[in-house]
């Protein structure tokens, strides 16, 4: 199979949905003539023209807005919002429209938008080039959240995403562009939303991730098996829905559960599925849910040890699993 | 009759390409709609209904609009007064009532929002939430596509003045104004946006004016001159359609009613003020010009409102008969692949 | 002491801190001449005038952006939102701005900016004026945020949100305004941001709650109580900082937690507060962490069977306690 | 002397105000600026920083600008191509310095922030951010805290013309508008954002034209001409003092440099476009002034620029060498009342 790296994954996915579609479409700044400023819409437009590869004015609400009135025409607008830090501008638009419209027309109309946006850090971008801001959309039901690790599921979970016929917010980690490489088939393929993925399996510890501490968790449990410890890790890759099944069972497989994310702790994702573990299957569990995630904190500072001392990296995460392991 | 069509020849409405039937539907159109927020604000004070907010005051200017544009063809993004408006784009007057009554028959939102809260797609009626302003930018969304696709199409989409205020105004303007897209732009000013009035919310300036800074042009007229609303709305659709883009309209009015029935207007404004108004309305206005031209006369008039009456009577009679939605179904249509009981119902 | 609604006791505060300090003042939609929407600024435009109690126009990103340019100045704003369904488009002000000026700043700069935003349903409003929004920004590290539930709290919190050197969203329950009353005392006090408070002393379970279900949970225990049910009601008060100590006092009183909310239930706070009772306690559980909280659909809508179906209520509240003291 | 005097008389700067002296200040704080960005420029090719977000083309505006307002007692907010403002008011080439090595003195985050991004409270320039135009609100709300509180200083706000697009700036400008504040907005317009040029920004329209829809006078004017700049911004400040308002100022500029160092200026505008833009730099057009009015010679000028080779060599040297911010700092400063170790640090 060919391999590719994950920004090349989104291109793909994109190009391949225009030419499947003439109904899709791409909107954002600098999405146009210079291919976006991490290269994720590079080649498109000179392939579709700037009909459908739109460098919008600098106004985010607009570029979401204008997408939802476009998607319930009928088209299927793909926004990128330049960094997600630049996404909450659009936040009425995306909370108290995109994810409304179904349910408050009573079924009528609906809003088959997708809105990309690069989180994360540890690209030495500072405070407001490194953020994730998944728990500011977490709680809005009406929204379906994605956010990949890998190019393969990168590309089967926008290609679902751009299909699909509701708003879905597309995380892609802009750490995880370059860095990550894997394989991804020719053929048209999507990855289901809603639908986790062991990525390790594992006996000793589980830990349930996404994006880009995935790869640290991986990492992570490579170093521990010299040690003989035995790692389970559940890649969530939707977070709404989130697969409470796969939750429940990568839980069960180990009865030690580490709940990992970049994005800060209270109120991340990791609160709700370690509630929903502590709910659905509590006397299972043979040590605390743990949870290990960004400190809480504002926002990631950019001077360069602050930067290490905030961002989490595969150590920390062995650290936390080793504990686990131990308890 | 000779003597009548003589007369009307060189009239007005007929140099506007208003035939004199379809002046007269006008009318009758703008009365319907005043005797529907008439009856919801009596249902209302009556306890049959929780809540209304009304459009009187702004009827000529909404229906007049609706006039001067394509039924099905277009896409409208009427805002919550919008009564007059939406009646004359195809809602009939037992989906308002159901709407009021929030009865599951309810088009718009099968009794979830509320009333004035339009969506029908069968009528191009987008779907409108509370948060204001909004629907602009989705009106420019529609007017993308249009040009996307190459559809010949316009989208026209209504607020209140004191809503020209948010971001996504101005957003929404630009963005059409760069790509020169379909859409009519039409602010109904109100001169009130709940208690604060204009100039609390723009100071001296002047709505139409802001068109000058998206480079395409803006007009205020008087929205109780139902030729001038019609006319100007009519231009600006063909301007849309030759590829011209957008055009902004301010449309004087003024918000007759309390701003809801929530709402006690005399703690803010004088009677003298709002009396001062009634006697601009633009319904009047109209029903003077047609007298003046003899296109209305007392039997016309007695006919058409005892149409209207009987309309309404049967209407608000279905709606308050029609079932309400079933309570599970508050549940429903969060995702469109979503399976029964797929949220945490029941937990 | 003096009885007092809750309506009233937030009126009190602002007219109380507007004397005590010329740096206070008020702005937003309708809250000069006709004393807000809900009534909650009445009596100040007459008694400050309007430099003080600003009309503003329509605008809740100014609202927010302008507070916060003259809270840098020093001043003490207090930023009416109509409803706090109408406070999105704000988001960026407030995530993006107010809570991270004193972070990026490296504490050169701050912003002691107070928003007051009227949550929740019950009050036939329909989709966007029933909403609770609590789930947007508690994930927002430098805001601090409350919801109170009494009189006395509302009171005692809005003051020591408005002395209060950093921003706080002050989220008032616009069911309660005018249906809870309560002993108000004359003399100035505080109630300080990040304390809980046990609402009602138990033994059989734990409810740990915030703003109107305080008062559904309230009634259920003295029904259930009857019934030989005896609970332990701790009202979070604060939701940011989240006061850990009393959670888990609370939750170790009876080892039996119900966590219950009117904001939908997953990604509410109720996830993070059964989060950290599994991580700090897990051992000393009887039952499994129960959460109740509204369904996860976009919002309330508006017609009576439908808002009866959604709205949570005693009879609800009462059976989940009934059943968590079963297990 | 005393014929160098007498042509200087009836100049244009003498005529505005400028005396001699402040006008070859003004000369060599534009230069500084331009030096400075250029040595920034260099240390990110060299490795020794990561990233630069550059002002090359804008000087002369912003330095004119500064010298138009109060030190010490207006209030700045502005944007991350504003060195030549921030020098001009009041911040250091150390701090500038210690910024770009992200230092632990650096006053305007300690090392937080990306550099560009300004804030320093003792020289009154307020803290920004990344986000575009939030500070737009931001300064009209200093403008209400000095209409309150009654004390005589406005505040002054500067934004690229791509992010006048945003709502913030709408809302903004109204608000201020309807309470007649005293702010001052200065559009930086260098006819790009990032990729996307004004015509794809804001059509065929100007951002001073905006104005017009708040209320309050928009002047366009030539950023490379000081001399307009200085007057313009003077006389907004005086009006804005005097009690009328707000005045938005849209300064023509051309940004010289890519983007950042992140940007490849060349894959969407041509290097000849760019070359032209080189010849109306403003500093040069300030510097043949200077020249023509013999208030500059081939020795002062040595001497200025040796003395700002010095002051640069010996800042870069300073931030090189002081100490980054230690590792736990990253976790303080998140709220006011903090006690040491009160976030979740050390899980
Ligand atoms: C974003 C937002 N903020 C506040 C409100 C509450 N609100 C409803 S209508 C209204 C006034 C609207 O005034 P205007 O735009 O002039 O329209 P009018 O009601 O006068 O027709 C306000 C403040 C809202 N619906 N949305
Ligand atoms: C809200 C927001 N969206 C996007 C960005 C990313 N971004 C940084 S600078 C820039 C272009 C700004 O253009 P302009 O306002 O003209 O200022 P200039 O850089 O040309 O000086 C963009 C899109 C941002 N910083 N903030
Ligand atoms: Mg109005
Ligand atoms: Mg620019």
């Amino acid at each position: 199979m060919p391999v590719s790296n994950y920004l090349d994954a989104i291109n793909a996915a994109m190009f391949e949905e225009m030419k499947r579609d003439d109904n899709v479409f791409v909107l954002g700044e600098d999405v146009g003539v210079k291919g976006g400023v991490f290269g994720a819409t590079k080649g498109l437009y000179p392939a579709f023209g700037e009909e459908r590869v739109i460098d919008t004015p600098l106004s985010e609400s607009a570029i979401a807005g204008v997408a939802i009135g476009a998607a319930m025409y009928g088209m299927k607008p793909i926004a990128e919002m330049q960094y997600s830090d630049f996404m909450l501008p659009a936040v009425n638009q995306i909370i108290s429209e995109a994810a409304k419209i179904r349910y408050r027309s009573n079924n009528d109309w609906n809003c088959p938008l997708v809105i990309r946006a690069p989180i994360g850090g540890g690209i030495h971008g500072g405070l407001y080039h490194s953020q994730c801001p998944e728990s500011i959309f977490f709680g809005t039901p009406g929204l379906k959240i994605v956010a990949p690790s890998t190019p393969y599921d990168a590309k089967g979970l926008l290609k679902a995403a751009i299909r699909d016929e509701d708003p879905v917010l597309f995380f892609e980690h802009k750490k995880c562009y370059r860095m990550i490489s894997g394989e991804v088939p020719e053929e048209d393929y999507i990855v289901p939303i809603g639908v986790a993925d062991v990525k390790r399996e594992g006996t000793d510890i589980t830990v349930i991730t996404y994006g880009l501490t995935v790869h640290f968790a991986l990492k992570a449990a490579d170093d521990l098996a010299k040690e003989g410890i035995s790692a389970h890790i559940l890649d969530l890759r939707s977070l709404q829905p989130l697969d409470t099944d796969a939750i429940l069972a990568a839980a069960r497989k180990t009865g030690k559960v580490l709940v990992l994310h970049e994005d800060n702790k209270t109120g991340g994702i990791g609160a709700e599925v370690a509630a929903i573990i502590a709910e659905q299957m509590l006397y299972e569990l043979d040590a605390p849910i743990m949870r290990l995630a960004s400190e809480d904190v504002p926002a990631m500072p950019i001077s360069p040890p602050l930067e290490k001392q905030f961002m989490l990296n595969p150590e920390k995460v062995k650290d936390a699993m080793r504990k686990l392991a131990l308890y | 009759m000779a003597a009548n069509e003589l007369v009307s020849q060189d009239a007005l409405h007929r140099q506007l390409g208003l035939s004199d039937e379809r002046l007269l539907d006008m009318y009758f159109m703008m009365v319907l709609a005043r005797k529907y927020d008439e009856r919801a604000l009596l249902l209302q004070r009556a306890g049959k209904i929780n809540f209304h907010v009304s459009g009187i005051g702004q009827e000529a200017a909404q229906v007049a609009a609706a006039f001067a544009l394509q039924k099905n063809k277009d896409y409208f993004l009427p805002y919550y007064r919008d009564y007059g408006f939406v009646l004359a784009v195809g809602m009939t007057m037992r989906e308002l009532m159901l709407s009021l009554f929030a009865k599951a028959g309810d088009p718009n939102s099968g009794g979830r929002q509320m009333p004035g809260h339009f969506g029908d797609k069968k009528n191009n009626i987008v779907t409108g939430s509370s948060p204001v302003t909004t629907q602009v930018p989705h009106a420019v969304g529609l007017a993308l596509a249009a040009k996307i696709k190459k559809q010949s199409f316009v989208s026209f989409v209504t607020f209140g003045e004191g809503s020209s205020n948010q971001g996504d105004f101005h957003e929404g303007c630009n963005f059409a104004g760069v790509h020169k897209l379909p859409v009519i732009f039409m602010c109904e000013n109100n001169q009130y946006a709940i208690s604060v009035p204009i100039a609390k919310q723009i100071g001296e300036a002047r709505i139409a004016d802001r068109a000058l800074g998206y480079g395409f042009p803006g007009h205020r007229i008087d929205g109780n001159d139902v030729f001038e609303v019609y006319r100007t709305v009519k231009e600006a659709r063909e301007r849309a359609l030759r590829g011209e883009g957008p055009t902004l309209i301010e449309a004087m009015v003024y918000r007759l009613s309390p701003h809801s029935t929530s709402d006690d207007d005399l703690a803010y404004r004088t009677k003298e003020e709002v009396q001062h108004h009634w006697k601009l309305d633009g319904i009047n206005r109209l029903r003077e010009y047609l007298l003046q031209h003899s296109l209305l006369n007392d039997e016309l008039e007695a006919e058409g409102l005892k149409k209207i009456q009987l309309v309404i009577d049967e209407a608000t009679d279905f709606a308050e008969k029609a079932p309400y939605p079933r309570p599970e179904d508050a549940f429903t249509h969060v995702y469109g692949d979503e399976q029964e009981g797929s949220t945490n119902a029941g937990q």
